[in-house]
């Protein structure tokens, strides 16, 4: 019972914040509520019995990430949307893309949720198979994405590698060497 | 559902204040167990915010004393007897300032950022163990762990939590609106990933030799001694790392010789330049309560947590604070022996020499862990 | 207990909320904003379907999108900053010169 | 344990490939030595344990990990080490360490760079040919077989500038890869038809079988096979390569010929015994291919005049010889003269190697002449080196050459045994020549400098020094190392003293094991013939293999003789049989003319195919047209598209989405 209500809030904090994370006009808050809805989806994680993507959910996204994107609105200290004159003449104005764009997200909504429904078998309780000590436990986690996943793991590393060169270079100014 | 739980006592604990465990057992004497048991563990979560609270409180005064003393004079002496009730005085003084807001700031952040800061300053205690299983002397018929929970990521949730107070300072910072202020934000949140990184791989290494991310699992690795006298504590097993864990602790904590967030020289008080009152008060409460956790968890990580001689695991937590008493007071003796560093200086000692020290570190542990199994 | 559709439908949800930000938003920070919400959604479905599965691989699965996320975030947010620079402007219809 | 052994050329490799251009001659060259030193320490150890384990399971397997698993078909890293990968691990390590050690003072006077590419080389050929010899199944195999193909590209082109050693290693390198090819299209078809490509599960799978009785799936995976062993180890028609891999330093064509790649077929027949033996049909062929090839070599090499040259000749015979024994099914023969060839062949290289130092890069021994008193050391090893080969008694040549011709006689192929006898012959006779040439009668070469020598003299002239003024002997490690394989080619034979006499022929014995499927008990329900069982029949013929012992060893001296006869004479008689037969002469000394045959029957139409038809026909007009057709058609299109595009990122995700979603819908109505 208890498990439900949790859920129940959990799931509404992270939808209600990520609706705010996109009807906010001040990106400052914006990622404030985005980091609130990180947390209410690590509590899900909790929930499934996976505390160890919970935790890392924590620390990469709210600690690592969107300390990053907060350093760049600090940067630029651009906070609110701008519109310059020239692009308000641009054809493609929010009117139109815009309004198109979320009205096929509504329908995307529709449709994956109609799917959904149709699906069987999605009634089952999630915490159905598997124990739950296992599921949870690092010792596995671990075992797994070194045995089976090492190679993706390294390919992995490969690309962050390859994301921080990038970063670096484009960040740097033209000037300083 | 540990975790879970973890989240449901975070949420008790600040319900469940006042409640003093200490005072509070010999009038529930006859319930049975299972209440008694709930009543403990609230009053175990009550004493720890309690402690928690003191510990500011006691810092704050700690420090000035200390600090008077390596400067050759007496520090606060006129509150109470040696002062000692300065700290006392301090905080009725913030509370009948009057709160100012610069008139351009952020309302909704400029709020919050306090409260962020002191929140996870609190929360990141709440997985630290601070005492062995414990029946209270007989009261219990399965023994209690001192600690106001414990679950089987609470190195992660440490971190986890801690690296959230950023926020509180960013927030500051950036929603005071003043440039002072911004600087020192930005410094925090740029010198705290920084240091993060140091930290947390310091922290990998002991939890690979414990086998454990659970605080007290990795504390009971510590029991017991080589040849019978050399207690069997990490710090023996891992000096590097724990250099490493002060030195970054020193910086997450904002503290001297890495306290750019608030460098008075250089940015009249940086972040909280424009706070004032209580809202100002809690910055510095955050950062003593954050300066425990630290040294708490040090304690727990490197130096046996409450195993020690001579006590029975009873009486553990003594050794415990007393352990915790040690690193507090290096923190205070560092803050005021060393100088400050340049900026590009911690930047490249936090880059180009602790972060490479603590993976080299982790490398060789994961190394012995792996062929001698140590 | 909870449902593993009860999940899906939440991912469901999250992830169109993202998608609605990409066009609604004009500001390419909150629009790379949206794009974490919807990495994340997908997240939170693999870790259900795990969970169901009773494997790990879900979670697993989930830390590579993490890194992706973070990589995604650092270039993304370094192109930003050059635009930024290039003209002071942080929206995307600002930036129309892919079209030669 | 057992990967160290390759492990640890491969390292050196490493260290050499990386910094080795700025580590000092002595650093890079003693490092690579070091590893190959180490590598054979390891062996030795290895082939101990071996040798402590019953005969029944002498085969240590090391797993490394999971290379390919699809379904039930999996092929996993696996070295092994059984008897006879034991002996060729022991010769790959031994051997290549004392050639290391040669060529630290042979390459001295290349610039640091130059040396230490060279030595990297040289240890990732020795890794290879290691990780050839201990893998388990085919496609370990094969990764070190390409691997050898690679190092000897390298190392025969390693004097790139120089027009002729580049074309001699692409001729090897190409040579090579058709063989290659047989030989996957052979694994291949082994794996489809047994389903796994490990040695020890296939032998166990075939050795049930009745033997072929006619021309079948397994004769043709073996031949193929076959074929890819005659592209390494330069049997007909692959053999036009090693004469022309003489561009590469002389160190390099000894580790060729003797400890490394060469051997690789003969190996990968031994390693399949139970294949093979299965396959008569195959076995007939790569006895009568062995033969021929070891005649025909023994004739070119009889007319040769470089010093190199004739060497190289003389290993395609003596590898003939080595095809004739497996093709016998006298595989145990065969490794025997493999083992015992790797000495005195390494011996004879380097000699000829420290001649040519002395010399200052002179190889044509119309110029040698009367070193025997210049180069004492060099000298009566190299002496040593021909009487092993040539098959004098009680050097190491001998015993395995005659267990070979005694198998081939006693599995009654007496054309084969005549042909061989007729080869040792030749082989006496032209190793001769070469002796008398080059160290006897009076000196014929002028003291100039290399450069005024005959272009191709001037192959090894890189390291040209010009402060040789006079012939000085080996250098100490030269020198050592020389003494060392003297040494070694006299007692090598003395592993396998046949029965006759009174020998336990103790390697055969050693090897056995290796040729019979290991999880088959016993062989008696099948007609193998494996040398074991060989030995026990023909226990009773010592008679016969004394008998034909006698005759060899008279053939060797009597080969000797005539080189003396005819050459120790001054080179009157050797003229006057080259005018008698002046077409048998030109034949030979142009080599069958094969080289010219290829070109004509092969090089020429593929070219000329491929530049009129493919190039200016199929290439400009089909291709070409079709490449332009669809960029035209793209451009038109460009231009229909080109105001579709707007340049705004949310227009396109607007699209994408918008495809996303019908595409959804699309779905879900019909489902």
């Amino acid at each position: 019972m208890s498990d439900t209500i949790l859920f129940y809030l959990l799931a509404g904090v992270a939808i209600g914040a990520s609706a705010l994370v996109i009807g906010q006009r001040n990106p400052m808050y914006s990622i404030m509520l985005l980091i609130t809805s990180f947390g209410a989806l690590a509590g899900l994680y909790i929930q499934l019995d996976a505390p160890f993507v919970a935790m890392a959910q924590i620390i990469v996204y709210a600690g690592a990430i969107m300390v990053l994107f907060l350093f760049v609105v600090m940067l630029l200290n651009a906070p609110q949307e701008d519109a310059a004159g020239w692009d308000r003449a641009h054809p493609m104005r929010r009117t139109g893309v815009g309004r198109f764009g979320a009205l096929l997200a509504v329908l995307l909504v529709v449709q994956l949720t109609w799917a959904l429904g149709r699906v069987a078998g999605l009634d089952a309780p999630v915490a159905g198979r598997g124990d739950a000590a296992v599921v949870g436990s690092v010792r596995e986690l671990g075992r797994v994405l070194f045995t089976d996943y090492v190679f993706a793991f390294e390919a992995t590393s490969i690309l962050i590698l390859a994301a921080m060169v990038g970063a670096v270079l484009l960040a740097r100014r033209e000037g300083d060497r | 559902m540990h975790a879970a739980g973890a989240v449901a006592f975070g949420a008790a604990r600040r319900s469940g204040g006042p409640l003093n465990a200490v005072g509070g057992w010999w009038f529930v004497v006859g319930w049975d167990d299972m209440d008694l048991r709930t009543l403990v563990q609230l009053g175990i979560i009550g004493f720890t915010f309690f402690m928690l609270i003191n510990a500011s409180a006691i810092l704050v005064l700690a420090e000035r004393k200390i600090m008077g003393f390596m400067q050759q004079r007496y520090g606060p002496y006129l509150v109470g007897p040696h002062g000692v009730l300065q700290p006392l005085a301090d905080i009725l003084k913030l509370l009948f300032k009057e709160e100012l807001r610069p008139k351009d700031a952020d309302k909704w952040l400029f709020t919050l950022a306090p409260m962020i800061s002191v929140t996870a300053a609190f929360a990141a205690f709440a997985t630290v163990p601070w005492g062995a299983e414990t029946t209270f002397f007989g009261l219990l018929e399965t023994p209690v762990k001192l600690g106001v929970s414990d679950i089987n990521v609470g190195v992660l949730v440490v971190f986890a939590i801690t690296s959230m107070g950023v926020y509180g300072i960013v927030l500051a910072g950036w929603s005071s609106n003043s440039k002072y202020s911004l600087l020192g934000g930005l410094r925090s949140s740029a010198q705290m990933i920084s240091y993060e990184l140091a930290y947390a791989t310091a922290l990998a290494s002991v939890v690979m030799l414990a086998g454990s991310l659970s605080l007290r699992d990795v504390v009971d690795a510590q029991a017991g001694y080589w040849w019978g006298f050399i207690p069997r504590w990490y710090l023996f097993l891992q000096p590097v790392g724990f250099i490493i864990y002060v030195i970054a602790g020193v910086a997450e904590t904002n503290r001297a010789p890495f306290d750019f967030p608030e460098a008075e020289q250089e940015l009249v008080a940086g972040y909280n330049t424009e706070y004032s009152s209580v809202r100002f008060a809690l910055f510095p409460q955050a950062e003593y309560i954050n300066m425990a956790t630290m040294s708490a968890v040090a304690t727990d990580l490197y130096l046996g947590g409450w195993h020690g001689p001579f006590l029975p695991a009873e009486y553990g937590w003594i050794w415990f604070l007393a352990k915790v008493g040690l690193i507090l007071f290096t923190y205070i003796w560092v803050r005021w022996t060393v100088p400050r560093y340049r900026y590009d200086q911690l930047m490249q000692f936090g880059w180009k020499w602790l972060f490479p020290a603590a993976v080299l570190n982790l490398i060789v542990t994961a190394a012995l862990v792996l062929y001698f199994n140590v | 207990m909870i449902p593993l559709g009860h999940y899906l439908v939440v991912s469901a949800v999250l992830f169109s909320i993202g998608v609605a930000g990409v066009f609604l938003r004009r500001n390419l920070i909150t629009i790379l904003l949206s794009i974490e919400i919807m990495l994340n959604a997908v997240n939170l479905s693999f870790v259900a379907f795990g969970r169901s599965l009773g494997t790990v691989d879900g979670q697993i699965i989930t830390f590579f999108v993490m890194t992706v996320a973070a990589a995604e975030a650092a270039v993304g947010l370094a192109i930003v900053i050059g635009l930024f620079r290039h003209r002071e402007s942080l929206s995307p219809d600002a930036f129309t010169s892919l079209k030669w | 344990m057992i990967a160290l052994i390759p492990l640890f050329p491969l390292l050196g490799f490493l260290v050499n490939a990386s910094f080795g251009r700025r580590l000092p001659k002595a650093v890079s060259g003693g490092l690579a030595s070091l590893a190959m030193i180490a590598a054979f320490g390891v062996s030795a150890v290895t082939v101990w344990q071996l040798a402590g384990l019953a005969p029944a399971q002498r085969a240590v397997t090391q797993t490394l990990y999971t290379w390919i698993a699809s379904g039930e078909f999996a092929f996993d890293l696996t070295f092994r080490v059984d008897p006879l990968s034991a002996v060729m691990i022991l010769v790959i390590t031994g051997i290549g360490a004392l050639i290391h050690i040669y060529s630290t003072a042979y390459m001295h006077e290349e610039p640091d760079g130059e040396y230490a590419r060279y030595f990297s080389y040289l240890n990732l050929f020795a890794a290879f040919m290691l990780v050839l010899v201990l893998g388990a199944n085919f496609l370990v195999l094969f990764v070190g077989w390409e691997g050898v193909g690679l190092c000897s590209y390298l190392l025969i082109g390693f004097w790139y500038q120089k027009r002729s050693a580049a074309d001699a290693g692409k001729k090897a390198f190409v040579v090579n890869r058709i063989g290659d090819y047989a030989f996957i299209l052979g694994a291949l078809l082994i794996a489809v038809r047994f389903g796994t490509l490990d040695f020890q599960r296939l032998a166990s799978a075939v050795a049930p079988l009745a033997p072929e009785s006619m021309f079948g799936p397994l004769s043709l995976a073996t031949l193929l096979l076959f074929i890819g062993a005659t592209g390494k180890s330069a049997q007909i028609p692959l053999y036009v390569w090693l004469p022309d891999a003489m561009e590469g330093p002389t160190p390099v064509s000894a580790l060729i010929h003797a400890a490394t790649m060469v051997t690789a077929g003969v190996y990968m027949i031994g390693r399949n015994a139970v294949l093979f033996s299965h396959a008569p049909e195959t076995m007939g062929v790569v006895a009568v291919i062995g033969a021929a090839t070891a005649l025909m070599a023994g004739t070119i090499g009889l007319v040769q005049n470089d010093i190199k040259r004739v060497l190289a000749y003389s290993t395609v015979s003596q590898l003939g010889y080595m095809f004739l024994a497996m093709g016998v099914g006298a595989f145990g023969a065969g490794i025997f003269h493999l083992y015992t060839h790797a000495f005195f062949k390494a011996l004879l290289f380097l000699g000829s190697g420290a001649v040519i130092h002395a010399l200052h890069g002179e190889q044509d021994i119309r110029h040698m002449g009367g070193l025997k008193a210049a180069l004492p050391i060099t000298y009566w090893t190299f002496l040593i080196g021909s009487l092993a080969i040539a098959g004098v008694p009680g050097l190491a040549g001998f015993f395995s050459k005659d267990e070979i011709l005694f198998e081939t006689f006693a599995h009654g192929r007496t054309i084969l045994w005549v042909v061989g006898v007729l080869t040792s012959l030749l082989t006496a006779t032209y190793m001769f020549r070469l002796v008398f040439l080059t160290f006897h009668g009076e000196r014929r070469h002028a003291a100039a400098p290399s450069h005024l020598a005959p272009s191709d003299a001037a192959h090894d002239s890189h390291p040209a020094p010009a402060h040789h003024d006079h012939l000085h002997d080996a250098p100490a490690a030269m020198a050592l190392v020389l003494v060392v394989l003297a040494v070694g080619s006299v007692a090598a034979g003395y592993a396998g003293v046949p029965r006759a006499l009174g020998g336990g022929n103790a390697l055969g014995a050693w090897l056995e094991p290796s040729f019979q499927a290991r999880s088959v008990t016993t062989l008696a329900d099948t007609q193998v013939v494996t040398p074991g069982e060989a030995a026990e029949e023909l226990t009773g013929e010592e008679g016969l293999e004394l008998s034909l012992m006698v005759v060899s060893s008279i053939v060797a001296i009597v080969g000797i003789g005539l080189a003396a006869f005819i050459w120790l004479t001054g080179g009157k008689r050797a003229e006057q049989a080259a005018r008698s037969f002046p077409g048998v002469h030109r034949l030979l000394l142009n080599k069958y003319y094969v080289d010219e045959v290829y070109d004509a029957a092969l090089v020429q139409p593929i070219r000329i195919v491929s530049e009129e038809g493919l190039w200016r026909g199929v290439d400009v007009y089909v291709i070409d047209g079709a490449v332009n057709g669809t960029a035209s058609i793209v451009n038109e299109g460009a231009t229909l598209m080109r105001r579709f595009q707007t340049g705004s990122v949310r227009t396109y995700a607007g699209s994408l989405l918008a495809g996303v979603v019908l595409i959804l819908g699309y779905y879900l109505w019909r489902w």
